[in-house]
C-alpha cells in the first residue's frame, strides 16, 4: 500500500533556456506589457490585500492607455531628468573608453536603464537613503555629485574618495544619499529596511530604497529583507531591476516563465507593482507612491522594474557570446532617454537643437571632469598613500596594523 | 554592588545601556515577551517597551542585516543569535557587510553592533548547540570577539561592547551562566554565590576591550585561556601541582598581546586551552604569536589542549569537553623540560 | 524640490503582537478558515497560474463543506492512521517522562500535530524520501520503525543507531525513508529539493517531502529551495507545517496578519494548498495531490498544513510563560486523533472499547520497547565504545581523529 | 599529453569525469551556456547536454544545499561558486550540513560534493574578488580543502576530489589560470606554454588528496605555501639565495604532515607563506603544528608572510600581495640564527 513508484515516469531535469541564443531570432513575446490591474493608480494607503493584481499588470505613463499614473511633473524637472540620464549615458561611455585605454581595472554601464537610478534619485528626498546597485549611477549624476570624485574613485587615485580601497563604481556617497555599495550582489537589501525602522523608530520620516538585480531576488538575502519589511512594516521601497539578464543567465532562471518578480511581493503581504522602467514618469510614480505609502505609515512596497540592459555585464564581459546581438532592438520598451526626449519635444518643451547642444555641453564637463582626474592620475600612476591601507579596519587601529605598518616601512 | 550570576550580569547591562542610551535596541528570536531561551532578556521588553526589545523572525541573516542597517543610521542594535551554531546563516552579512562597511565607505557607514550569543558545551546540547566558532571570526579583519569568563566582566564589556563603534561578535559560555565550571561532570551544580567575580555593581562600568586578565599568577608556565576554559584551566593547573600563570585573554580580537608574550617570556612555557575543536582553531593563532615573539624564552613546546577534531557528540560530551585531567598533563609535559 | 521630509511623520516602528498572553483571551478568530477556492479539488496537472487562490482557502474532508478532496481510503488504511497516531502521541507522553525522569537530557513532542508525520508516511511511497522537521517521529512510527531503536537514540545508548552522536530524536532511518535531522531549523528543506532532482535526472518517479516549522519561514533556506524547486520543477512536496508557534513566537513574527504561508508559492510559480492540518484526510489528499502533480512531471508545490503546537516546544520549554494556558481548547480544527476516531467510529468501523483495548495494546508494546532500551542502559549509563566518537567524520579517518584516539587511549 | 593551462586542465577534468560517470553534474552562476566566467566550463554543455552543465539562480546556498541533496541521492555534483568570496553565503550549507551529515547519520547519507571556486587577488579584483578563505573551511571538521598550484596538479586533484565520498572545497588559484606568477607585478604575462607542469595527459588520472609535493629541495630551510604562493616562494627563493626547501601542501584538509615534519626536522627553519591575511589564517595551525613537532630541531622562530589584517584593498593590491621580497627578507631572518 504504501509503494505508489510506478513505472514509466514522465519526470525529467527540466532545465529552462532562454528564446534565443546568437543566431537565433530574439523576441519577447513571452513577456506581458499589460497594463492589467495597474492601469488605476489605487490610493498609497491602500490596505494590500485590494492590491494583489498589480504585480501582475504594468504601470505606464509614456505611451499607456490610462493617464493615471501620470505624477504631473513640470517640465523643468522632467528636463532635469532627461539631462540626468543623458549625462549618465556619456560618462559612462567615456569610463568605458578608459577602461579599454587601460586607465582602470573595472567598469560597468547602465545603458537603457538609466531611469532607474535617475528618476528616484530626482523624487525622493534629500535625507531619504538609497541602497543602491552598481547600474546606479544616475543617481549620483542626478544629485550633482562631482564627476571628477567619481571619476577619481574609479581610477583609484589620490584624491579617490574611497582611498583607494574600492572597485571602481562601488561608491559611498552619505551625503548624498548613496549608501556604501560592495562587489557581492543582494547583502545590502535587508540594510535598507533595517536602516527604513531606525527611521521609523525615531518617528522621522525618511524612506530606505533598497534596489536589486532580478538574478540576484534568488539570494535569502532577498527573503530576509522582504520578511522583514513585511512584518515591521519598514518604510523601504524595495524595488528589483529586471533587465532581463544576470551575467549570461536569463531572468527564467531566477523565476519561472510565468510568474513576475513583483508578484513575489504577494507572499509578504506587501503590495507589488510591476512598472515599465523606460519611462521615466512611470518610475518617477512609482516610487512616489511607494514612498507616499511609506510615510503614511503603512509600510513597505515592492516594485519591479522592467527595463533591458543593452550593455555587456560590465568591461569583462561581451554579451553576443550569449545572446542574439539584435536583441536590444527588439526590446519592446525602447529607451529611457529616446522616450522622455521625445515627451518634451511633443510638450513643446524641448528640440532636437537643444538636445544636440546640452550633449555637447554635458560633453564639454565630462571631458574637463576627466582632464581634471586625470591630471591627478590613472590606476597605478597615483594612488593614495600606502599608509592609509591600514586606516578604518576599525575606528582606532589595533596593535596589528601598528605592526604591519611599520614592517611595510610606509 | 549585588551578586549576580552571568545571566542577571548581562541582563543588568543590557538594561543599563536600554536605559541610558536611547539608540540602543535588542532583537532576537523569542527574546522579547519571553526574555529568551536562556532568560538573558527577561523583563527587559516589560520595562523599557516592546520596541526596545522584541521578538524576530528565525532569520539570523536578516538580524544581522537589519541590525547593520540600524546601525548605518544612528543606532547601535545588540542583536541576540539564539546559539552561537546558528550564527552560520549571518555569517555572509557579518564578514562581507558588518566587518568591512567601514573600511569600504572609508568611514562614511560603519555597523556599531554588538552580536551576543551563548556558545560552548558541557550542557548536552550535541552537535549543534555546543560549538565555539570563534576561530572564524578571529580570522575576519574588521571584527571584534569578547568572550567573558564572570559575571563583573560579563557586564563590564558587554557594556564595552556596546559602546563600542565597531562589530563585537560577544559569545557568552551558557555552560557558565549559572555558576562557574571547572569542567569535570558530575559534581553537584555550583553557583555564583560567594565567587568575588560575581560582585557586580547594578550601576554602569566598564572592562575595556583588549585587556586580558591575569587570573592566577605563577612562574613556571603561562596557560592561556577564555570563557568556560579558564575555569577548567584553575582546575588543571590546581591538578598539576605547577606553578603556572593563568591569563583570560577575555578578548580575543583586539588580543592583548604584551600580556601574553611578558607572561610567556618570564615562564619560557605555554599551555592554550580551548573548547572549540583543535585543528585551524584559534589555538593556532596563538601558538604561533608565542613562538614568534618568545622563540628564545621557550623551554617547551607550546601545547594546544582543545576539542577534538571531530563533531560535537552527545553521548560523547565528556569524552570531548577538553578537562582540567587533559591540561594537567600538558602541564606535566611541558615541564619536564627544564 | 528633492526635500519632501513632511513634519510631523505618522511612522512609528511596528512589532506585532499575539492576540493574547498569559491571563488574556485565547482566540483564532483573526485566521480564515474558509474553504474558499479549495472547495473543488483542480486537476494535479492544472497549471499553477489558474491555483493561485488556492493558497488563501483550506483543503478539508472531515467536517468540510465539500467531499472533493475525498481521497476515498479503506477503513483499514483509516484504522492504520488512527493507531499510528495514537502511538506516537503514547510514544511522545511517555518520552517526555522519561526525560523528567533524567533519562534523556532533552525531547520534543508533536502532541496534536500527529497527522502530519502519519499521513504522509503512509501516503507516500518507500522509495520516496521525506525531509522531516522533529516534529515528525510519526512518520518513523507508521512505518515501523522499532520503537525500542528509537528509545536507544533518544537514550544515547550503546545500541543507539546514530552510535551517540546526535541529540535526541534527531534521527536518520534511511531505509525508512526518513533523511538525517539536525538541530539547525530549515538547512535541509533545499536537501529535499536537491534528492528530487535527482531523481527527475534519471527518470525516476520518487518525490521528496521537505518539511518546514511556519517560523523556520523566514530562513533564506526557504526562499532558495522554493525558487530552485520552480525554476527546476524539482518532484518536490514543500511543506510548511504552521502550528501557530515557533517556541515562544507567534506566527505573526514569520508572516505578516492578512496573509497565509501557502500564498507564499505564488512568487515562486508552484501551486500552494492551504490545508486542515488536523484532518488525516486533508493532509493525505493534499500530499496525495502534489505527489500526483510531481510524477507527472509537473514539479513541485507548497503545502501550508493549519496545526496548532498543544505541547511545549521542548522540555526545555513552559509555554504558560508566553501564551494563554488554554489556547489549545479555542483551536477551532480540532485534535487530529479524536476527528478522526470520530470518523471512524461514524463510518461503524470503529469503537470506544476497539479504541480502549488498542491503546492498552500500543501501551504494553511501548512498555516492553522501554524496558528493553532500558535494559541497554540510559543516557549517562551507557553509550557506545568512546572509540566511535572519532568515526566518520570523513569515509577513512586522517591522521588527526587516529593521534588524538591515540591520545585518549581509546 | 598536451600543454594546458590550469583552465584547460579543469576543463579537462571536468569533461573526464562527465564522460566517465552519469553521476556527475556541473552547475553554478553562468557555468552552462556561456561557460563560466573564467571560461573554466567551456563546451561541456554543448558537449554533455544541458542537464549535465546548467546555471543556476544567484543564490550560492540553494547551489550547495541543492548539491548536498542530489548527493544525498545518488549524485556527484560539481557545483562551482563563480568567486570564493561569494561561498560565503552557503557558509552554513558547508559547515552545518555537507561537513556534518555523514557523521550525524552514521554514514546513512554523505554529500560526495566538490564545490569549485577561484580564490585569491593579483587580478585588481578589489575587497571581493579576491579573497582567500581556507582558514575557515580548514578549521571545519569534515570538510577538505584542496588547492593545486599547476594545470597538471590542478587536473589529477579535482579528479581525486570529484571521486572523494567527502565534501571538498577545491580553490583554484585565479591567478595562476592563464600561466604561473611570481608576485612581481608589471613584468609580461607568462603562459604555461613550455612548463613541465603543463604537460597534462587528455585522460583520466589523479594525485591523491593529503600528499604535499616537494616543489623544491633544499638543506637551510622549509617554506610551506600553497596554490599561488608556491610560485612566489621559488622566486622569493631564488632572490634570497638561501637553500630552501619548498613544499607545495597541495592540500591542506588532509594535512601532508608528515612531510612537513621531515622538512623541518631536516632544516631546523621554517617560514609559511599565504595570501589570506594573517591573523587567525592557517599558518596559525601550520606553525602551532610546526613547533609541536619540531621544536627541538627549530633553529629560529617559525616566520609567517601573509596578507596584512585589513581587507583587501584595490589600489594598494600590490602593497598587499605578499611578494617574493618579503619572503626573501623572512629566509634572510631565518637564517641569522644558525
Ligand atoms: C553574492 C554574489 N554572488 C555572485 C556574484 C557574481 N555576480 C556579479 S554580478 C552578477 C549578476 C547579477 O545579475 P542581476 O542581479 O540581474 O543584476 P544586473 O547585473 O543585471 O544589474 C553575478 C552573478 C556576486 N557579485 N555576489
Ligand atoms: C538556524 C536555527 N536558528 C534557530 C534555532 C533555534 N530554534 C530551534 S526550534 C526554533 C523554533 C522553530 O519554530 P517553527 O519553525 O515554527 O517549528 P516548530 O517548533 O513550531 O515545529 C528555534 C528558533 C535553530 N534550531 N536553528
Ligand atoms: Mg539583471
Ligand atoms: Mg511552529
Amino acid at each position: 500500500m504504501t509503494a505508489r513508484d510506478a513505472p514509466g515516469s514522465p519526470t525529467d531535469l527540466h532545465v529552462p533556456e532562454p528564446v534565443a541564443r546568437p543566431g537565433g531570432h530574439a523576441s519577447f513575446d513571452h513577456i506581458s506589457f499589460d497594463e492589467g490591474a495597474a492601469i488605476d493608480r489605487p490610493s498609497p494607503e491602500a490596505p494590500e490585500t485590494g492590491l494583489r493584481d498589480y504585480g501582475y499588470g504594468l504601470v505606464r505613463v509614456l505611451g499607456g492607455a490610462g493617464r493615471a499614473w501620470d505624477p504631473g511633473i513640470d517640465a523643468e524637472m522632467l528636463r532635469r531628468g532627461l539631462r540626468a540620464m543623458a549625462r549618465t549615458r556619456l560618462f559612462e561611455d567615456r569610463m568605458f573608453r578608459a577602461h579599454r585605454q587601460g586607465k582602470t581595472s573595472f567598469f560597468m554601464k547602465s545603458t537603457g536603464e538609466e531611469a532607474i537610478g535617475v528618476a528616484p534619485s530626482l523624487m525622493l528626498g534629500a535625507r531619504d537613503m538609497c541602497f543602491p546597485t552598481y547600474r546606479m549611477q544616475g543617481w549620483l549624476i542626478a544629485r550633482d555629485y562631482p564627476l571628477e570624485m567619481m571619476i577619481n574613485q574609479i581610477y583609484s587615485n589620490e584624491k579617490d574618495p574611497l582611498r583607494g580601497r574600492q572597485l571602481p563604481i562601488l561608491y559611498s556617497a552619505r551625503d548624498y544619499g548613496f549608501y556604501s555599495l560592495s562587489g557581492n550582489v543582494g547583502s545590502r537589501f535587508g540594510h535598507a529596511v533595517g536602516w527604513a525602522m531606525a527611521s521609523a523608530y525615531r518617528g522621522e520620516d525618511h524612506v530606505a530604497l533598497g534596489m536589486i538585480g532580478e538574478g540576484t531576488t534568488a539570494e535569502g538575502d532577498f527573503h530576509e529583507a522582504l520578511t522583514f519589511a513585511g512584518i515591521y512594516r519598514a518604510p523601504a521601497i524595495l524595488a528589483i531591476n529586471n533587465n532581463q539578464w544576470a551575467i549570461s543567465t536569463f531572468s527564467g532562471i531566477a523565476t519561472p516563465a510565468g510568474t513576475t518578480f513583483a508578484s513575489k511581493a504577494i507572499g509578504y503581504g506587501i503590495p507589488g507593482l510591476r512598472v515599465d522602467g523606460n519611462d521615466f514618469l512611470a518610475v518617477w510614480a512609482a516610487i512616489e507612491w511607494a514612498a507616499q505609502r511609506a510615510r503614511a505609515g503603512k509600510g513597505a512596497t515592492l516594485i519591479e522594474f522592467l527595463t533591458y540592459r543593452a550593455a555587456g555585464h560590465s568591461t569583462s564581459d561581451d554579451p553576443t557570446r550569449y545572446r542574439p546581438a539584435d536583441e536590444a532592438g527588439h526590446w519592446p520598451l525602447g529607451d529611457p532617454v529616446e522616450r522622455l526626449k521625445a515627451h518634451l519635444v511633443e510638450l513643446g518643451e524641448w528640440s532636437e537643437q537643444r538636445h544636440t547642444q546640452m550633449v555637447a555641453e554635458l560633453t564639454d564637463d565630462l571631458r574637463s571632469a576627466q582632464r581634471a582626474a586625470e591630471a591627478v592620475g590613472t590606476l597605478g600612476q597615483s594612488k593614495p598613500p600606502v599608509a592609509e591601507m591600514f586606516d578604518g579596519v576599525f575606528k582606532e587601529p589595533d596593535w596589528r596594523v601598528i605592526e604591519q605598518r611599520r614592517e611595510l616601512g610606509v | 554592588m549585588a551578586v549576580m550570576n552571568m545571566i542577571q550580569a548581562i541582563n543588568s547591562a543590557l538594561d543599563v545601556k536600554l536605559a541610558d542610551d536611547p539608540a540602543t535596541l535588542i532583537f532576537g528570536e523569542d527574546v522579547g515577551y519571553f526574555g529568551g531561551v536562556f532568560r538573558v532578556t527577561d523583563g527587559l521588553q516589560q520595562k523599557h517597551g516592546i520596541k526596545r526589545c522584541f521578538d524576530t523572525p528565525i532569520s539570523e541573516g536578516g538580524i544581522i542585516a537589519t541590525a547593520i542597517g540600524m546601525g548605518a543610521n544612528g543606532l547601535r542594535p545588540i542583536p541576540e543569535i539564539q546559539f552561537a551554531d546558528y550564527i552560520l546563516p549571518a555569517f555572509d552579512q557579518l564578514v562581507s557587510e558588518a566587518a568591512r562597511l567601514r573600511y569600504r565607505s572609508n568611514g562614511e557607514f560603519w555597523a556599531p553592533i554588538t552580536v551576543r550569543s551563548p556558545y560552548g558545551g558541557g550542557i548536552f546540547g550535541g552537535q549543534t548547540h555546543s560549538q565555539s566558532p570563534e576561530a572564524i571570526f578571529a580570522h575576519i579583519t574588521g571584527l571584534k570577539t569578547v568572550i567573558p569568563s564572570t559575571p563583573y566582566d560579563a557586564k563590564g564589556l558587554l557594556i564595552s561592547a556596546i559602546e563600542d563603534d565597531d562589530p563585537v561578535i560577544f559569545l557568552e559560555p551558557k555552560r557558565l551562566y549559572n555558576g562557574p565550571f571547572n569542567g569535570v561532570q558530575g559534581q553537584p551544580l555550583k553557583t555564583w554565590e560567594g565567587f568575588a567575580e560575581a560582585q557586580v555593581p547594578d550601576h554602569h562600568f566598564t572592562v575595556p576591550l583588549g585587556q586580558a586578565a591575569i587570573a592566577r599568577e605563577g612562574a613556571d608556565a603561562t596557560v592561556l585561556a577564555y570563557g568556560t576554559m579558564v575555569h577548567v584551566a584553575k582546575a588543571g593547573i590546581e591538578e598539576s601541582g605547577v606553578d603556572a600563570e593563568l591569563i583570560d585573554l577575555r578578548s580575543i580580537v583586539p588580543l592583548d598581546i604584551e600580556t601574553i608574550t611578558a607572561s610567556v617570556s618570564k615562564t619560557g612555557r605555554c599551555v592554550i586551552l580551548h573548547e572549540a575543536s583543535s585543528f585551524g582553531g584559534f589555538g593556532g593563532e596563538l601558538a604561533a604569536q608565542v613562538q614568534e615573539r618568545c622563540f628564545w624564552a621557550l623551554k617547551s613546546p607550546i601545547e594546544r589542549i582543545a576539542g577534538w577534531d571531530t563533531p560535537y557528540p552527545h553521548a560523547f560530551e565528556w569524552d570531548y569537553f577538553p578537562g582540567p585531567g587533559r591540561l594537567a598533563k600538558a602541564l606535566a609535559r611541558v615541564m619536564e623540560n627544564r
